[in-house]
């Protein structure tokens, strides 16, 4: 799992966009991130997601969200990508046993 | 009463976006307007700051209180698909307008006086 | 690289003297200061605001790094005694910056294009 | 006790003046003011408060601080009004039985 803190915007999307990167080529193939611990998130943040979830398709990989904060929602359903995303209100159903 | 005017230039740097976003909350709390708008009003001027953050200029963004709204106007000069913005990996600018659009409708870039800005209104009350 | 420079422009309501220290404090986290600084930085900020309420001209904070400092510059429009100062109940104009000299030695009443501003400095690193 | 939450700076400083105004009209002569959960003050709040603290000793009562926190203890100490109030760092120590 990938815990995300802070704010997600043009300053801190690249970050995020590398580790997820760099957790595909170490060979994840499932990846939780979790944005629980994310005050606000843009675009910038997206575009971070979005890449990784591509990879993650291209390799039969699984990337999936764990958000519940209507502000940080916000941006994905105003942009119609709630519905390519897999996102869970926590962190138990984003990972069924 | 005159008008209430807000203004906030910074340098063109990414790390301070947060700042803008903290100026324009505080503008929107103090009309007093619901916290889910509140929020609305950071992810838009975050969107509409980042042409300035591509071009290199400041970010810069003014409010103005007209009757029932707040009008916003954020510096948005004209860029193209360089590979500054690719670097960024940032949504295009229509699709940037758009977004802000879906949150304030009616947003649109407007020209004057050798600027481009993003324009959008917060209703009050 | 051009040196940085910071603006922001209020309307003269004391509820948004917070908006300001936002903004200060924001500059000196950029500039990485310890966080006691911050706080000093804050408290300059929002005694230095006082005089262009008590006046009702806008807040006026700008900064700008130059070298190894970044340097505050706040309206502050000289204003008498009046009823309106003491409404506020706030220290008169000379305690304030004494007040922030000693947070910010060399602090002090700068004037000129007919403005009057307190100026201090933030040492950096 | 008067318990003071949030920043306390020119426009806030009136109603702290008046609560404390307030409480020696009402009777009261031995008053604790808690600026634990302050965040910031400047020097209207010690205008505020050290008027309630004059008000208070030409009534023969007493006005004392509950305060921890460096940035708030700041504007008290750069004034040397930290050696005019009892400032405690407990509502425990303010309140001796
Ligand atoms: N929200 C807004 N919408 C449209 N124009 C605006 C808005 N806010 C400010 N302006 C215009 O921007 C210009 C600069 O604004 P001003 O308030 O004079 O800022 P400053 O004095 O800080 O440079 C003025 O021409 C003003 O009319
Ligand atoms: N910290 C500072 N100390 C001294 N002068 C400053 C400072 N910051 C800005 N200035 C001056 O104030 C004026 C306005 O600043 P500027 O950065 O042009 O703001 P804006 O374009 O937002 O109005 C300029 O003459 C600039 O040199």
């Amino acid at each position: 799992m990938l815990d995300v803190v802070g704010e997600v915007d043009l300053s801190t999307a690249p970050t995020l966009r590398d580790r997820i990167e760099q957790l595909i080529a170490d060979g994840t193939r499932r990846l939780v991130v979790s944005l629980e611990d994310v005050g606000f998130m843009d675009s910038s943040g997206l575009s971070a997601l979005l890449a990784g979830y591509r990879r993650m398709q291209e390799s039969d990989g699984a990337l999936s969200l764990v958000c519940r904060d209507r502000a940080v929602l916000r941006v994905f359903t105003v942009t119609g990508l709630d519905r390519v995303f897999a996102i869970h209100p926590t962190v138990e159903e984003a990972t069924p046993s | 009463m005159s008008p209430e005017r807000f203004h906030l230039n910074l340098p063109p740097r990414a790390e301070h976006l947060g700042t803008a976003r903290t100026f324009a909350a505080s503008i929107a709390r103090h009309y007093e307007v619901a916290g889910e708008t509140v929020e609305d009003v950071k992810l838009a001027i975050s969107e509409a700051c980042v042409d300035a953050l591509v071009a290199g200029t400041p970010i810069d963004v003014r409010a103005r209180q007209d009757g029932d709204v707040v009008w916003f106007e954020v510096d948005a000069p004209e860029t193209d698909d360089s590979p500054e913005r690719d670097a960024l990996d940032a949504l295009g600018s229509p699709a940037r307008i758009e977004l802000i659009a879906s949150l304030f409708p009616g947003a649109e870039i407007v020209t004057g006086d050798g600027r481009r800005a993003v324009r959008f209104s917060l209703p009050l009350g």
